[in-house]
């Protein structure tokens, strides 16, 4: 039986490994990557809990469920801004993005 | 902590994953990028498996592994040269953003490793796909149609809101 | 149904009916109904008002009425009028009424005008009849903010610049006026912020009125264009346009010494008794300095506005005297001053109108062209600067009189430093008189001009008629104004 | 009494028909108007003197104050109100006297002199405002009404003085002589807020407890009253604004800056007389000084104008400052004991008002008949205008002092107080009366004899020198000589009037009796002072008189520039409080103070700008700012708290 703290530890490694990537890519497809990572490590985490704590319950499992449901419609969503932008901008570059800044 | 299969397996995803993910956010390459992005993914729904979540494994690797990645397949295509762009940010915000990631790592470590958790209770067989299917279904207490239906309106209005977004003008 | 609240209903219900109207001419006939009805109102108020007192009914406040608001805090929307109260409801009427007719013609935008021009009047309205602080301040903020539109969109010269700076300045006195009003409400532990009951507890220990009534005072002595906050004055008249500028100087700059007195002085009497001579200094230094600025301006509404800093600072100058006589003198100052400033910015915009230049380098013999406006000027100039039979006489012999009845060194001097203002006044109305009216025509474009239309006419010679009326029969108002401050008194040297 | 409201309606009622109608009346009809309510006016003056004065004395020996009208205005305060009303008594009946009657003929005299005049009717509006604030001033019954109509006929005089207000000279000269005045009026109410509050009214009969326990405030209080006085009626140094106001329409110069409003200053004092005498013997002694200055200042100067308004402006300043000499030389109310000189003051403004109101107004008919002002366009006048020239040397004899004439009696009463008061004031006020004769020659000579201009023009014509043929003075018409005639019959009798009988400084009879030493030695003066100008005058280029005049050039020069008086206040105003305060304040204010505000709105902003950069609008670094600002609160809730 493997102890929970080692897939907390993973899931946080990987959650502040996604915000590290988030803080420091210059592009919005791989902000978008980024931000998968860190939701990633969250799912692990809810379906750890569960399944660790409370197996008596779904919670934890049901929520990683539509979460997973959720990003995917998220990603479709950036993933269609993200080339709306390209497509009016000729660039994903966060840095060249400043239309909408005052 | 004995040695057995799982922890073995269990090694091995984590070494995968954390590497996958370093490299998938390092990477100057935005398809590299998505593949080992590909390798996470992969590497969570492993970890499903172990924890006998084996649904929740399978919904993974369709819908991440199987739907998202395609979606970012497909926009690095169509983006093509722009994807590539990957030139690296100021020294500044690298270390802000390291010491950061860092530090709120150290901190949740920490936590992780002090706090008193519940006992364990773990699962030790397969959860069973009727009682998914029930509580997934059902609307008594703890059952989830309403969220459910909610995420199905949720994923059409996506899907709507998507193509009016990309759509050619 | 209580009267007072007709002063607010009108101005809400004018401005649903500007907001439904679709022309010009429903425009102008909401503004005209709606200013005359609120014209008889004050006109019937005020001789409701003598009569009852007449009568014999000795409350402070008369048709007072109160509803709470918002319980947590005790906000009440108390209303009620003294005798100060009326004739400043009284001034903003006929203000009002006469400004409507200044801006007949105004264009673009004649809708929005009016509604902001309206709902500052509500404001206005709004702080004369209200009794309760928090509700006060609310209608005070309620007319300032208008202001800033009003000169922002429908202003001449640097109207951004000027919009902002008055703004940013009468803000930064309402900041000030807040805390004023919270600092007095804790601290005299009153169940309202209702100003009589304050006033009658009078349990605020001195100590905290020498913090509270400087940052009351200031907080209005901003609007009041107290040296040296007086800077937004100038500007902000000189790009406002006409009637905004009649309203602004003859009625929102007397919210000010109004507020002074009625909040200020009233509730923190102890403070103002002994830290008053700071603020009489000031003042002193406002009605000489004001006045010797405006000798050598060249823009006529400058000079207006710098005489509004002295006349206005006369009328601080004579609260701070705290003498009944000389509080009776403020009051009646603003009243005069209120009129004839509007008088006066009225005059200017309709020769601004034509001329297209304030400048008076290059202003002269006008009174070839536009004899009308010009004797309306002339007559403007004398009751500004105190000719007996005009209203500006009255209130200044009033307050000089009152000044005078404070018997020691400081109080001496200060006033008959304050006395020379009335040459100095003399020496810049005679300037302008001379050089913009009299003399020959240097411009040949001027003599194309015409004089005043029928709805200048009606304006200037209603104007005129308040201002003469007040200066030949004082007494009336002086009664009226007097049983006001005599109440005040009754607090203030118990 | 009561009838007496309508001599002050009446002025107001044609002033308000005048000005708010006048416009589009007709001239003769606006004329008439004024004329008519003038002429009723002084009707009814006259009606009010005979009864007040034939009513006959009181049991105490005195004409009682009769108050027809008083009524509240403006209460101020517990104690003092401000009043209005009527109040006669003798000085006031007496100037109701003279206002009216020099108003009238000023009335009358203004159909002819200003015919066809472009505002006519405006004219006649101003003069009706000037007469109503004029019966109101000496009316009041109290200091405070007075110094309501004191400001109102100060503004009178300001609209009639500007009344050709496309001329710049005109211009100048009202704007001047209504700032000076009102620089005095300053003072005049400094001085009445003090009397107010330490006599605790503002009547003229206070309280004698409270007058003599306020102590040396009473004399402050009456000094600055004084003050106030001696800038309506031109006391040195406030006298520069009267020369000026002579660009006023003549007829208005003989109204106002005569008989009439001028004369204000000495009615002020006498008014306040009781109490001068009694609580402040020193201001009005003081005031006898600066009368006895003035008088010699303004004679010496009169010698030396070129404009005969001009000079006729400063013989006014030289009279008026005979009167206040005669108020200030008294040292008791009892006129049998030192108080002569008021009822010589009251008697000399009331035959002065008479004399100088025809010399203006013949000088009106000159001016009308030449087209000038200047001495140099006249001469040999005396052919061509025979009325106006007997009538200007009768009035030049009165103001002379040549008996039977009027001015000889009054003026021979003040010479008898000065003398009474101290020999040096009256042999130097003897002296001064001794140059009035001089220079009022001169100016007479000037006009009347000499070579004439108009012959000296026709014979250049004649010539063929000059294109134009000149135009011939020519009398002037009925409207203008009537007036004349009847001013100069007023002279020659009114000396003769019993005045100590109606006047006096206590209110008693007082029996005029000629000093005999003083009248015959005032008499050779004044011969004396004739006979110099008409040697010297007489005849053009005097011998004599060239060698005076190149020897005392610069003194001349200095008495024609009036001793360079105007240039010192142009100095103080233009240079000192324009040039020197005003601007500079201006420009303080701009930048400075308005400066100061604006630098806080810069400073706020340049500080928002710094701070401006954490907003960014990128969200990569707010997410770093916040994932430390995260990280800090958790560390600091976890290992703090």
């Amino acid at each position: 039986m493997i102890p929970a703290e080692y897939y907390l530890v993973l899931a946080a490694l990987m959650f502040f490994i996604g915000v590290f990537g988030f803080f420091t890519r210059r592009n919005l497809l791989a902000v978008l990557i980024s931000t998968e990572l860190i939701l990633n490590a969250i799912d692990i985490n809810f379906a750890v809990f569960n399944a660790y704590y409370y197996p008596e319950h779904l919670e934890g499992f049901f929520f990683t469920m539509f979460a997973i449901g959720i990003a995917a419609a998220e990603t479709a969503v950036a993933i269609a801004i993200i080339l709306n932008v390209y497509r009016n901008m000729g660039t994903i570059r966060l840095k060249n993005l400043k239309k909408l800044k005052f | 902590m004995i040695l057995n299969t799982h922890a073995i397996i269990f090694m091995g995803l984590a070494l995968l994953m954390v590497i996958a993910a370093l490299l998938a956010v390092t990477t100057r390459n935005i398809m590299r990028a998505t593949v080992y992005l590909l390798f996470v993914l992969f590497g969570t729904a492993g970890l499903y498996f172990i924890l006998h979540y084996t649904f929740l494994g399978a919904v993974q690797v369709t819908v991440y592994a199987g739907g998202i990645i395609v979606l970012f397949v497909f926009a690095a295509l169509l983006i093509g040269k722009g994807a590539r762009d990957l030139t690296h940010t100021s020294i500044l915000r690298y270390t802000a953003g390291f010491t950061a990631a860092a530090t709120g790592l150290a901190l949740t470590t920490y936590l992780i490793f002090t706090h008193q958790f519940p006992d364990v209770k773990p699962l030790t067989s397969v959860v069973p796909i009727n009682l998914i299917g029930h509580t997934l279904m059902g609307s008594d207490k703890y059952n989830y149609v309403l969220p459910f239906e909610a995420v199905s309106v949720l994923l059409l209005a996506c899907m709507i809101g998507a193509l009016l977004i990309a759509r050619k003008r | 149904m209580n009267i007072l609240n007709l002063f607010i209903l009108i101005p809400i219900v004018m401005l649903l009916a500007l907001w439904a109207s679709r022309n010009l001419r429903q425009i102008r006939s909401v503004m005209v109904v709606g200013s005359t009805m609120l014209l008889a109102l004050s006109v019937y108020l005020t001789i409701d008002f003598i009569s009852q007192r007449n009568a014999g009914t000795d409350t402070p406040f008369l048709y007072t009425d109160s509803m709470t608001w918002y319980e947590p805090l005790n906000i009440c929307y108390s209303i009620g009028v003294d005798g100060i109260s009326v004739a400043m409801i009284l001034l903003s009427a006929i203000i009002v009424f006469t400004g409507t007719f200044a801006s007949w013609r105004l264009q673009p935008l004649t809708k929005e005008f009016f509604l902001w021009f309206v709902l500052l009047s509500l404001g206005v309205f709004g702080f004369f009849i209200s009794l309760d602080m928090f509700t006060m301040f609310m209608f005070y903020e309620t007319a300032l903010i208008p202001m800033y539109l009003l000169i922002g969109v429908w202003g001449s010269g640097r109207k951004e610049y000027s919009a902002m700076k008055l703004t940013l300045m009468l803000m930064g006195g309402s900041a000030f006026l807040l805390m004023g009003i919270l600092g007095i409400y804790f601290g005299s532990g009153a169940t309202t912020m209702h100003i009589q009951e304050i006033a009658e507890m009078a349990n605020i220990p001195t100590q905290v009125q020498y913090i509270f009534f400087p940052i009351t005072f200031l907080g209005f002595g901003v609007l009041g264009a107290l040296f040296p906050f007086h800077t937004w004055s100038p500007d902000g008249h000189a790009s406002a346009p006409t009637s905004v500028s009649m309203l602004h100087a003859g009625v929102l700059m007397k919210l000010g010494g109004y507020g002074c007195f009625r909040i200020a002085m009233y509730l923190l009497p102890q403070a103002a008794e002994d830290l008053s001579w700071i603020f009489i200094i000031l003042t002193t230094i406002s009605v000489v300095y004001g006045a010797l600025s405006a000798i050598s301006q060249t823009d006529l509404k400058y000079i207006n506005a710098y005489s509004s800093v002295s006349h206005c600072g006369l009328v601080l100058f004579a609260l701070l005297m705290m003498t009944r006589t000389s509080c009776t003198g403020a009051i009646l100052q603003m009243l005069s001053h209120g009129l004839m400033t509007a008088l006066f910015f009225a005059l200017i915009g309709m020769i601004y109108g034509r001329t297209h230049t304030r400048d008076i380098r290059e202003l002269s013999g006008l009174m070839k062209i536009m004899p009308f406006l010009s004797v309306g000027y002339i007559i403007a100039g004398l009751a500004n600067l105190g000719l007996p039979g005009f209203s500006g006489f009255i209130a200044e012999m009033t307050i000089f009189v009152g000044s005078f009845e404070q018997p020691d060194l400081f109080h001496r001097t200060v006033t008959i430093i304050a006395c020379t203002s009335i040459v100095i006044t003399a020496v810049y109305i005679l300037r302008v008189v001379g050089k913009i009216l009299y003399g020959t025509i240097k411009n040949e474009h001027h003599l194309a001009l015409t004089d005043a239309t029928w709805d200048e006419r009606f304006t200037v010679i209603c104007l005129i008629i308040c201002v003469a009326g007040l200066g030949i029969a004082p007494m009336w108002v002086s009664d009226l104004i007097n049983g006001g401050v005599s109440n005040i008194f009754t607090i203030l040297h118990p | 009494m009561e009838f007496t409201i309508s001599i002050l309606a009446l002025p107001l009622i044609s002033f308000l028909i005048l000005a708010l109608a006048g416009m589009k009346l007709p001239h003769k009809v606006a004329g008439g108007i004024g004329t008519a309510s003038l002429a009723i006016v002084a009707i009814l003056s006259y009606v009010t003197a005979i009864q007040y004065f034939g009513a006959g004395r009181g049991a105490d020996g005195l004409f009682p104050t009769i108050t027809p009208y008083n009524v509240t205005w403006l209460p101020l305060g517990e104690t003092l109100h401000i009043d209005m009303g009527i109040m006669l008594d003798p000085i006031s009946v007496m100037m109701l006297i003279v206002i009216s009657t020099v108003s009238l003929m000023v009335h009358i005299y203004s159909f002819g002199y200003m015919k066809g005049e472009k505002g006519f009717q405006r004219y006649y509006a101003f003069l009706s405002l000037f007469t109503f604030s004029m019966l109101g001033l000496v009316v009041a019954t109290n200091i405070f009404q007075m110094y309501v109509f004191w400001e109102l006929v100060g503004v009178s005089s300001y609209l009639l003085i500007g009344f050709y207000y496309t001329k710049k000279e005109a211009i100048a000269a009202s704007k001047k002589a209504f700032i000076v005045t009102r620089f005095a009026d300053l003072f005049f109410l400094v001085g009445i807020l003090f009397y107010g509050y330490y006599a605790g009214t503002f009547s003229f009969t206070p309280d004698v407890r409270l007058l003599a326990s306020a102590g040396i405030v009473i004399p402050v209080a009456l000094g600055l009253m004084f003050i106030g006085g001696a800038g309506k009626s031109a006391m040195f140094p406030l006298h520069i604004w009267l020369p000026d106001a002579m660009e006023g329409p003549t007829p208005v110069s003989a109204l106002i800056h005569a008989a009439t409003m001028v004369v204000a200053g000495v009615y002020l004092v006498a008014r306040m007389f009781p109490i001068f005498i009694e609580y402040a013997p020193e201001v009005l002694h003081t005031i006898a000084y600066i009368g006895a200055f003035t008088a010699l200042y303004a004679a010496v100067v009169a010698c030396a104008q070129t404009d005969i308004k001009r000079v006729l402006a400063f013989s006014t300043i030289s009279q008026i400052a005979f009167m206040m000499v005669a108020l200030g030389v008294c040292t008791s109310a009892d006129p049998h004991e030192g108080g002569l000189g008021y009822m010589a003051s009251m008697f000399h403004l009331f035959t002065h008002a008479m004399f100088k109101g025809l010399l203006f107004l013949g000088a009106g008919a000159i001016i009308h008949a030449v087209h000038s002002n200047e001495r140099s366009f006249m001469g040999g006048l005396r052919k061509y205008m025979p009325v106006t020239h007997i009538t200007f040397l009768i009035a030049c004899l009165a103001i002379a002092g040549i008996p039977p004439f009027s001015g000889f009696f009054s003026k021979d009463e003040i010479l008898t107080a000065c003398y009474s008061y101290s020999p040096i004031m009256g042999v130097f006020m003897s002296g001064v009366a001794a140059l009035t004769a001089f220079y009022m020659f001169r100016l007479y000579y000037m006009i009347f004899w000499g070579k004439s201009y108009y012959e000296t023009e026709l014979k250049k014509y004649q010539k063929g020198e000059i294109a134009e043929k000149p135009h011939a003075p020519h009398e002037a018409p009925w409207t203008m000589t009537t007036p004349l005639i009847l001013l100069a019959l007023v002279s020659c009798i009114a000396g003769f009037i019993p005045f100590g009988k109606f006047i006096s400084s206590n209110g008693h009879a007082y029996e005029i009796h000629l000093n005999a030493a003083v009248a015959i030695s005032s008499i050779t003066l004044a011969v004396a002072g004739i006979l110099t100008a008409a040697f010297i005058y007489r005849k053009d280029s005097n011998r004599v008189i060239l060698s005076v005049k190149v020897q005392s050039k610069k003194f001349i020069i200095a008495a024609y520039h009036r001793f360079y008086m105007d240039e010192l206040w142009l100095f103080v105003t233009k240079r000192i409080i324009f040039k020197g305060i005003s601007r500079p304040i201006a420009w303080f204010d701009k930048h400075i103070i308005d400066g100061f505000m604006d630098l806080l709105a810069t400073a706020s902003q340049a500080f928002s700008y710094s701070i401006r950069r954490f907003q960014s609008g990128n969200i990569q670094s707010y997410c770093i700012w916040f994932l430390h600002g995260v990280i800090i609160l958790a560390l600091i809730l976890i290992f703090l708290v």
